[in-house]
């Protein structure tokens, strides 16, 4: 049984969540405002904003794509913590969780990493190359902050599981298969049980992702899980309108884009 | 009494540790147990060894350069021949004791990252040898640069997989072999070819290759019935170096590690990471990197492959941090410089990572004194570089 | 007690001497003088020894081949490690002998003759290492062939001299250093690469070439407390055969020599001299030799440069003769797929002369049984062969 | 002082011998026969006929190509040594002397190769890579068919100078310089003594071959020796007729170089 709201007391829904990711800048901030408020509209409950990152270990050809992307046209970290009073300004209110790989945090220095994300009014962070025991020092400044740091746990984390389940924040995510994300999604018996493991020790809702892609995937994944995180098919939907976005047609790019969210999720 | 490093967490002092997706701390944990459980098993050890003097040829030779210390005029020359190792470089040592590992460990495919390819011909060779599948990652430019070992692997049954993310060089092939384990660690042994990535390679690394200084210090001994005063070794990820260094840790011996300079540290196209880089996380350990402000990590270059990394081993990161290695930079002129010198000179055409070593140590060498000695770890021939050597040296030979 | 050849004359029974314009009889006299001198000289022997240690890497290992004895399911087999030797072939034991007796002799310049390259490799290694100059003879077709050797012999400071008489190949690179040998013996040691030539030629490679057969002896004892059942060695010029079967001349060991059968021995194109010639002087030595009706030395053909040549060391036509060693021939298309062979199933890859001894043993193997045992010489490694292997496998890996 | 005739009495000649070497069959056996007859007018005491032979250790790239020249047309040693009636038939008196590499010989076989030689009427044999120590034998069996068997000696021959001279047949080849066949000539104080010592030794005519390519130097050789060889000279004064040769024009080849010869044994 889930208990209590989280991010800031700005989560307040346990179930039933969910929880697209974009790439920051990809293909330029304004772009990524207008496809979070899109996605707010189709009932998005978390954002996981990424940083783009050039050697990103845990992403598949898809997101790595999408980092090049937003490189290319110039994000960081420090940007795309920026973008979140940006977000807000043109009307996103659900929580944002900063998803980076952990060399830009130390780049910047643990500190000035949480004070950017304070000052800039950021609910969550995610480090996907910081497993639990690398992560005591950042779990405690989170903490201190009133930020979420989201643990991830995977099929294979096995007697880790209880722990860092125990320990979730905000909510945890659940890699339902190994893999790198965009691959495909097999919900097997056996990541069923996984799930169910995992949501008997969590205390915060448990949301699966990687490889979720067709709203046939994401129904299963709403029937046992908590969540439903969406990555790499969503870097793919905007991919089907760059060239659009491209010849300066936004809007009708971002209708279809809207469409095709309204398909996956329906 | 030095103390023992990594600790239990995987750390040199404060470099080290695992920073990898949450997938790959199962597998990590089980490879850490297999790995300690055998370390203490006499039998996994006299099987190492064993095939190690029987197949691969150890002990290595060690040369007394006399031309060459003539020449230049001051400190004794020693070269320890990794060079004369099957297949042509101190990788095999490594691959090896990770192949008998992952055979213990009951897994049938191995899948290796490389850069000159010479760690992607040890990885292939021991696939063959002890009869696992092999896939081998390597970057697009590295292929084109390194087609003889390319061929080679081919040739012994693995797969090469080209990567062409980044600049299609060793930092790319490792992100995507790191990849394909997450996606396929159940029954994947993955063999990192030097002392990089997370807790426990780095130790397990060293630990297959300080045969090299363990060697070194018993022949030189024999011949000097003393240590060398100096001992080089050129630092790519840093296994021929950690593999020479490890042993002599506790010894009066000064010990030099020697980067790539590419085309001057003061260009942007270099891969001096202690030089010039500053501490981070890449490929799963916290060490110094090649980075820019905003923490991405920036593309390298160096003629040789092998060195052409943006990190470098945590122990090594350790190691200069507490000055007990001393850490040079030899740039793509200085080093082709070396690789001639030393052809001419002695008959012996080193790999051009392996120049970086031996130019730094002819810098010194003058301005040492007829009875100081120095110990150049000789970790690879020059083979396989031939098409390089040859865009660079067509007029001259 | 067997014979001890050659006799004063320079005889293996029947065959070698000295068939050579009269020029060149004063210089191989020189030659031999020398060469007995320093044979009984225990610090030539010494320093021999230390070189061949401590600078080749000997001694080479003794590999068991444990998974292709399984995969062929009889006699177990043994490789003797003569690719481990530096620069990777048994060619160096040779140069490194024959260069210490010109130094001896105070010539500092040196002739070689080269097909597969390895020779003139080996040639223009101790010419780096002992400060000689050194001029190598190499058909313009094996330069075609052999890119790579070229290119390493350049580098070591070596002139490689295009030979384009005949079909560039080694027996006219041979006549040409013969030629110039003949124009220049007053201050050339003529450094001949197997043990083919005038008497003292054959002897002394032999003699130079026999710690490969001692070694192996020695350590085959160690590992089965017995001796091979039988030996194999791939046979050009007959040098790493000789060294091999030398020191096993006296015992039960079965030998076998096994010759290029190129395109087939039904066919104008091969390289099998003792199976198809007839007895004639070539290059100095009466023995065997490829010819046609007239007395017309035929060129020969074979994949491999190393094998690719009309005559044959005349001690060889001797232990031909007299049966004590078996001859046998491979062709192209075997001696690829044995190599093929090794390579997938121990990780080896050797050179493609090599490969025919390899493809001769292979093909016995199985027909024995297991508790007999096969010594193979593994002559050196195919890093050299790449370009015409890529060639012929190009479309199967 | 030189005492005896040889060649069967054929040559009773002693000094001022001019000995020129053909490669019979370059480039075909008639024009072999023409170019020996024009010699013979130009004053030739002894013809050399020349094997031709796949590898010619001793000879330089003229003979080289001379050799390959003949051989693409056919020729042989058997037929080389048929040529000899054919030669006499067309007029020539003088002694020829078979020059062949050993391998053909013993190809044939000794008894064979000297029945052949016998038949046919040739008076002398000189096989350039059967030196003194491998030829007993032979040597031997030319005696028993009173042919000559020609030794060379050579400077560097040293102990073994007097015992090749002393045993020398027909005249004793006197290799001036070393090297192969068409280099330069240099006569040097060391060669002039060299063929003093030489002339001491030998019962027979010394002659001095190798490199003996102008007017010049065959006068001095004239001026110290008993007779002059001349063999990748009067090959390179055959290539110069080849093309008049290929086209018809033989008489005027035939002319230019009895010219030339002339010219150059003046
Ligand atoms: C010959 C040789 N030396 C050195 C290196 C650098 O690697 P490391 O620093 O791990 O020894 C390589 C890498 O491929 C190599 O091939
Ligand atoms: C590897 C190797 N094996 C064998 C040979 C043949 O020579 P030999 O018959 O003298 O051993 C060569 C000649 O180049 C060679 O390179």
């Amino acid at each position: 049984m889930l208990t209590k709201t989280s991010f800031q007391g700005k989560l307040e829904k346990t179930e039933d969540l969910f929880i697209p990711f974009l790439v920051a800048g990809d293909p330029s901030p304004s772009m990524t405002i207008a496809f979070a408020l899109r996605l707010q509209q189709q009932g998005a409950d978390v954002l996981e904003l990424g940083v783009p990152y050039s050697d990103p270990l845990a992403d598949g050809p898809t997101i790595q794509r999408a980092a090049r992307r937003a490189l290319d046209a110039g994000m960081s970290l420090r940007k795309a913590i920026e973008l979140v009073p940006q977000l807000r300004k043109h009307g996103l209110t659900i929580p944002i969780v900063i998803f980076t790989y952990y060399n830009p945090v130390l780049r910047l220095g643990h500190d000035q990493f949480f004070d950017l994300l304070e000052e800039n009014g950021v609910e969550g962070v995610l480090i996907p190359d910081l497993p639990f025991e690398e992560s005591e020092e950042i779990r405690g400044q989170a903490e201190s902050k009133d930020i979420e740091f989201i643990s991830l746990v995977a099929p294979n984390s096995e007697q880790r599981i209880k722990q860092i389940a125990e320990n979730a924040k905000g909510f945890l995510y659940c890699v339902s298969t190994l893999g790198v994300t965009g691959g495909e999604n097999t919900m097997t018996g056996e990541s069923l049980a996984f799930i169910k493991k995992v949501k008997e020790y969590s205390p915060v809702p448990v949301a699966v992702g990687f490889g979720v892609s067709t709203n046939e995937d994401v129904k299963i994944v709403r029937e046992h899980a908590d969540g439903v995180i969406i990555g790499s098919k969503i870097i793919r939907l905007i991919e089907n309108e760059l060239d659009k976005i491209n010849s300066g047609e936004k809007s009708g790019a971002l209708k279809s884009f809207s469409n095709s969210i309204a398909e996956l999720v329906k | 009494m030095l103390q023992v490093f990594p600790d239990v967490k995987g750390r040199f002092g404060d470099f080290g540790g695992k920073y990898v997706p949450e997938t790959l701390m199962g597998p990590l944990q089980e490879l850490e147990d297999a790995l300690d459980q055998a370390m203490e098993d006499q039998a996994f050890h006299d099987e190492y060894h064993h095939v190690l003097e029987e197949y691969a040829g150890r002990p290595t030779a060690l040369t007394y350069a006399d031309k060459i210390s003539d020449y230049l005029g001051g400190a004794k020359i020693y070269l320890k021949r990794e060079d004369l190792n099957h297949t042509g470089a101190h990788k095999l040592n490594n691959a090896i004791g990770q192949a008998l590992l992952a055979k213990r460990m009951g897994k049938e495919k191995i899948i290796a990252e490389t850069g000159a390819g010479q760690h992607g011909v040890a990885s292939a060779t021991v696939a063959a040898k002890f009869g696992l599948k092999c896939k081998v990652f390597m970057g697009e430019e590295d292929i084109r640069r390194q087609e003889l070992n390319v061929f080679r692997m081919k040739l012994l049954g693995a797969e090469v997989v080209s990567v062409s993310s980044g600049n299609g060089t060793l930092k790319d092939a490792t992100n995507e072999a790191i990849r394909y384990w997450v996606a396929n660690c159940e029954d994947h042994f993955y063999l990192i070819g030097s002392v990089v990535g997370p807790h426990p390679y780095p130790r397990m690394v060293r630990d297959f290759q300080r045969v090299i200084g363990d060697e070194s210090k018993k022949q030189f001994l024999e011949v000097e019935q003393d240590l060398p005063n100096r001992i080089y070794a050129c630092v790519g990820g840093g296994s021929n170096a950690m593999g020479m260094f490890y042993p002599f840790l506790e010894d009066d011996a000064e010990l030099i590690g020697v980067e790539a300079a590419g085309r001057g540290i003061d260009t942007p196209e270099h891969a001096a990471t202690l030089t010039k880089g500053a501490p981070g996380v890449i490929h799963g350990s916290l060490t110094y990197l090649m980075q820019d402000d905003n923490g991405q990590i920036t593309e390298p270059y160096s003629i040789s492959a092998g060195l052409d990394y943006p990190g470098i081993g945590p122990e090594h990161a350790h190691l200069f941090q507490t000055k007990r290695v001393r850490y040079e930079s030899i740039t793509d002129k200085e080093a082709l410089d070396a690789l001639r010198l030393l052809t001419e000179r002695e008959g012996i055409i080193p790999a051009i990572e392996t120049a970086h070593a031996l130019a730094q140590a002819f810098k010194e060498a003058g301005s040492m004194s007829k009875d100081e000695t120095m110990l150049i770890n000789l970790s690879g021939r020059g083979d396989k570089d031939m098409a390089t050597l040859m865009e660079h040296f067509e007029e001259e030979v």
